[in-house]
């Protein structure tokens, strides 16, 4: 298993990197184990784990009563015995019902139990709106678990982040919360035949720049490259960062980045009020205060629950033009 | 029992009502004019029907994701529901909830819900809510047996025969959770064999037989009223479409040769007949209420498809209730 | 019902001022109900609610089974059909097992209904660590529920406030969570006698100041006012800020400070990293940023789990000393 | 069913040392000594030990917030346990858990936990590793009357009966959650009852004869050996002192009578008695064991009191698995 940035030539959608990911991690380690709700007779609503029962078998490849709390404490109880599982909450909207498991239970074991617990646990969703699925399907809640110690959170950018943080997610012997973005999952992009890991806690420059910097997550990283296309014609070189793993957070890429642009600006698909960007900008001005030029910005969806309505929803959704319009506004503010 | 003819004709005219809704939605959305996800009630119109004609606009529901038939069972209007499943202004929702929070509280239909075990919860409340408020008000919860197992209906159920709440656990066994069939989801066959352990009656119905509902959902809600506490009423019934859209054949997860045969026990088909043996309505009388249901399906559509998508001003309203002044 | 700013002679405990306010909202309203765990025949594990059955019978003072999904279920639903429910969860750490009903159904019915439900809810809970109860019974967790649109979140910190802040909420037609503090409950101040509130949305400057501002939640005010008095010998004149209401926040009062003082800091019990702080701080210097001569400071709990041994959890807990050093600490990072 | 004199002097044995672990700890604890909250296994006993006797250090328990009794049960060192209690850096957690996350990894103990139904979830985890990993190992988990309403526990059961998992749900049921007595909290009698709408079976047994403990968690630990999957077993208890600490009598929620009653079924000297009965110990070799017991507690504490503090590097350690290199 190696590690490999250079991208190969291979294309694949980002549902099929999460699916080449499962299959390799499930051949080459007998303990890993996916769980979930229909993952396996119909290999999971989003395709993700289609074939997988074929292969491997209803021992390793479980489909669940819907019971999240039960599913994620088999996944707990399971971890803390030995084995290495992937446990499937189909979408990021159910954590609801499965919270005391995740935040009180698989984050707090290894600590209440001074260090004697190992859990290599992967908890894996969905997130995101711009599908028409309303408030209670469409939501991006990765701002809860990074505040929680003990949990990792992964957020993929696309089909080559897909695969290798999925791999170093379950090779990790911590639990990781893999939040993949339901409206990307058609993208395709190059992605290595073998299974390479992503190291997780190390953010990726995706575009290098010199006098703007934008760290953007999941869905976001796009929309971040499209609004640095059209900035580019401001005379703006921006600088674009894919934290990749959301906790723990790459400060010092970040921070290095912002000391040379001078302008920062998170993105992201959450909740602008309270999400990971709020943290990421707090850091920024305590550690490169001195170099800021101007405020960092944040570009998130305003505070409201997710709208059916397609032009509501459309609205509620951040993209390129609103990241392009708040690096503007900032530049107006600039110092 | 016997039933008035007024009553009969009813549950005939709340079936048709349902299917002529939900045949429509369907082709609305394959012919992609409806955004988002449907789950369609086809097939499991005697059960809305045969509790709904026990109901006021006073007595609540809490519904589930597949909720349309329990909508238009309660008296929705069809003209709000197909905007709202438009996603236009003029919806139920002002098109901010769509098919799976589809509701109006103004005909004690708590909302369609797209987290599955959400509604018993809320029920209890609302149960809770008419034994405080001393009316004699009911709350009927709709679940599926996939949302049995998850614990918000034991805890549920449980509260609800501890405080002999006006409230009855209507559990709409189709034997799937979205693809997964009942015996790969739990190890019981009568999902009211559940009741005892909560201290309360549980029943099997044919959930196919409107009239075995009608009868079984009298008795559950005159319970409550009388204020005996919950019953949990589990009708076996089954989704003649996919879990999400209308494709339901050919799939993975059950044989088509299974499909055939409920079919077969289609409640409308099976009603009617009844309705027709019994001369309370011939085949030419039951196809004239098939129309004029269409007729109004159609204008409803005409007047969904003519309405106007909410303002963007609306994204920001209604998150919080403003006091007034 | 009068708005009374001004300190009245009587003084109560924090757990009396709680048990006041019920008592008086359920004389003065008879929808108002209070549901819980051990609430009624033994008044509530923290006191909170002693007598009340007596007062006002088991209709409206109602033990629950432990079944927090159900409890908050039956708030949600008594609310949406015309009733004004108190909801308590005895600790703010078992939200976990009811955060659905929370998250996706309390915040959410409203806007997805399209206006249609008011739903007057209160969800009170008790947080915050310093009682060697360890991990899952220690947590302040408020920055989850201020990510959530169609919340309300006040967090008292004192008598006066758990009073005021108590009627306030009750008296609101939207859910408001009030996370009371646990370690403060004996905690004494003068509490008018009649039925006050506090309107909700308003920040409350404790310590007026004129060369730093220290925005501070719960317990934290205390620990501030304490700084604040330690760093005077410094020749530093503290403002104090106590938000009160952390959802909506006043980001008026205290960006006014700041462009008064010129520096700031937010100080919470909660864990640091993505606590409320974050946003706080991100706001600031947004809307502040030109006034700013150093970056915003945030004081907040490690990154971990609360320990249970008491010098480890007496580590754990920020207070005025960890205060003092980060506000010395930023002046040296002065520009 | 004839149990050897072994067993039946292991069983006697289990009983005293966690009888004398909660006397000390409580006494502790009201001097002062002991930090937070303790939740004492006295009374209760019988379950514990009757159950534990069956089980090896590969069979695993999930416990609750009451956990010293099941860890004293499972083979727990008196001198890891109080050093924990005390938060000292020798303990089980090295004092990063105390009495409500007390644990043994080794000893197959999941821990003590502080969230009420948190143990089933994470029990059925353990049973389908001990399935996946082809093992004969059982995993028992102990819950209360209270916890039985949570929906954790019922979306647990589900499960393990659908998968036929090697796991036994042995609720202690002492009659009261915290202080809210049974038939305020549920509205049946015997909880077993709950078993059948799981499809597994459900055994109600006198918990404070810890024989008839031992015999019927015999039976329910072979059977999941077997693969015929898990059983619930309602143990009936009493807990002698309040829900938190020593005082117990004179409270709100419970008559004195009701204690005293509850009292005269000790469930140590009701064994001791028939012990001697049966001449298999004697009351002076039943006082040497506690003597014995006593004075190992008594050095278990010593060694607590004298034990350091973890050191502040601590506070930061063990959030997460550092990869080794
Ligand atoms: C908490 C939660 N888990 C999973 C889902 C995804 N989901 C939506 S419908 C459904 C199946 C529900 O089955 P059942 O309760 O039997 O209702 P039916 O669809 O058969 O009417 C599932 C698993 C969900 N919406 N909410
Ligand atoms: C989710 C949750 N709700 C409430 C509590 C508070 N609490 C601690 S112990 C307890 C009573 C548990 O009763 P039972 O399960 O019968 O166990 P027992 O104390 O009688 O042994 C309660 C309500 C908790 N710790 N966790
Ligand atoms: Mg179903
Ligand atoms: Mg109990």
């Amino acid at each position: 298993m190696t590690t490999v940035e250079a991208p190969a030539k291979r294309e694949l959608a980002y549902v099929q990197a999460i699916n080449e990911a499962l299959t390799q991690l499930m051949r080459s380690d007998s303990t890993v184990f996916l769980a979930g709700e229909d993952v396996a007779l119909y290999g999971g609503v989003f395709g993700t784990s289609r074939g997988l029962l074929k292969e491997f078998g209803p021992e390793r490849v479980v489909d669940t009563p819907i019971a999240e709390s039960g599913l994620m404490g088999l996944g707990l109880g399971a971890a803390a015995t030995g084995l290495r599982p992937i446990i499937e909450i189909m979408f990021m909207d159910f954590m609801g019902v499965c919270m005391d498991e995740v935040v009180n239970q698989v984050a707090k074991m290894k600590y209440m139990f001074g260090g004697k617990a190992t859990l290599p646990l992967t908890i894996q969703t969905m997130a995101g709106g711009g599908a028409s699925m309303a408030a209670q399907h469409s939501q991006s809640l990765e701002a809860w678990f990074c505040h929680v110690p003990g949990l990792k959170v992964v957020m993929p950018s696309g089909p080559y982040e897909a695969k290798g943080l999925m791999v170093s997610a379950v090779q990790d012997d911590n639990p990781v919360m893999v939040v993949n973005v339901k409206t990307i999952l058609g993208m395709r992009a190059p992605v290595p035949e073998e299974m390479y890991s992503i190291p997780l806690g190390k953010a990726h420059v995706v575009r290098p720049g010199t006098n703007f910097t934008i760290v953007a997550t999941g869905r976001m990283v796009g929309e971040s490259l499209a609004a640095a296309d059209e900035l580019a014609g401001d005379g703006l070189d921006v600088e674009v960062i894919d934290p990749r793993t959301l906790q723990p957070f790459d400060t010092e890429t970040v921070v290095n980045s912002v000391k040379k642009t001078h302008r920062a600006l998170v993105a992201h698909e959450a909740v602008r009020f309270g999400g990971i960007g709020a943290e990421y900008a707090a850091q920024i001005q305590e550690q490169a205060f001195d170099y800021l030029d101007a405020p960092v910005g944040r570009v998130g969806a305003p505070f409201a629950p997710v709208p059916f309505s397609p032009p509501l929803e459309k609205l509620y959704i951040p993209n390129a033009a609103r990241i392009v319009a708040e690096v503007r506004s900032l530049l107006g503010k600039a110092g | 029992m016997d039933v008035s003819r007024e009553t009969l004709l009813d549950l005939h005219h709340r079936m048709v009502r349902i299917r002529t809704f939900e045949e429509q939605a369907g082709k609305l959305q394959e012919s992609g004019k409806i955004p988002g996800a449907l789950h369609l009630y086809v097939g499991e119109e005697a059960v809305a029907s045969g509790v709904m004609a026990h109901l006021s606009n006073e007595d609540q529901i809490t519904s589930t994701h597949r909720g349309h038939g329990h909508l238009v069972a309660k008296g929705g209007d069809f003209k709000k529901m197909y905007a709202e499943l438009y996603g236009r202004a003029t919806g139920y929702c002002h098109g901010k909830g769509g098919s799976m929070h589809i509701s109006d509280l103004d005909l004690g239909m708590l909302g369609a819900n797209g987290i599955v075990g959400a509604g018993p919860p809320i029920a209890i409340g609302a149960a809770f809510s008419n034994k405080y408020r001393h009316t004699q008000n009911v709350t009927c919860c709709f679940f599926g047996d996939g949302a049995s197992n998850e614990g918000t209906f034991h805890e549920a159920a449980n509260m609800a025969a501890l405080y002999r709440l006006p409230v009855v656990f209507v559990c709409e066994n189709n034997g799937f959770g979205e693809f997964t069939s009942q015996e790969r989801h739990q190890a019981i066959h009568d999902i009211a064999e559940r009741a005892s352990g909560y201290g309360m009656p549980g029943v099997v119905v044919d959930g196919m037989d409107v009239m075995a509902v009608y009868e079984a959902a009298g008795e559950a809600i005159a319970r409550a009223r009388r204020g005996e506490g919950p019953t949990l009423l589990e009708c076996k019934t089954y989704r003649f479409y996919d879990h999400v859209g209308v494709r339901g054949m050919g799939v993975v997860y059950r044989d088509d040769s299974e499909v055939v045969e409920w079919r077969k026990r289609d409640p409308l088909p099976m009603f009617e007949a009844r309705l027709a043996e019994t001369g309370v309505l011939s085949p030419e009388e039951a196809l004239d209420v098939h129309a004029r249901v269409l007729t109004e399906v159609q204008e409803a559509i005409a007047f969904a498809e003519s309405s106007p998508y909410p303002p963007d001003e609306a994204l920001l309203q209604d998150v919080y209730t403003v006091a007034a002044g």
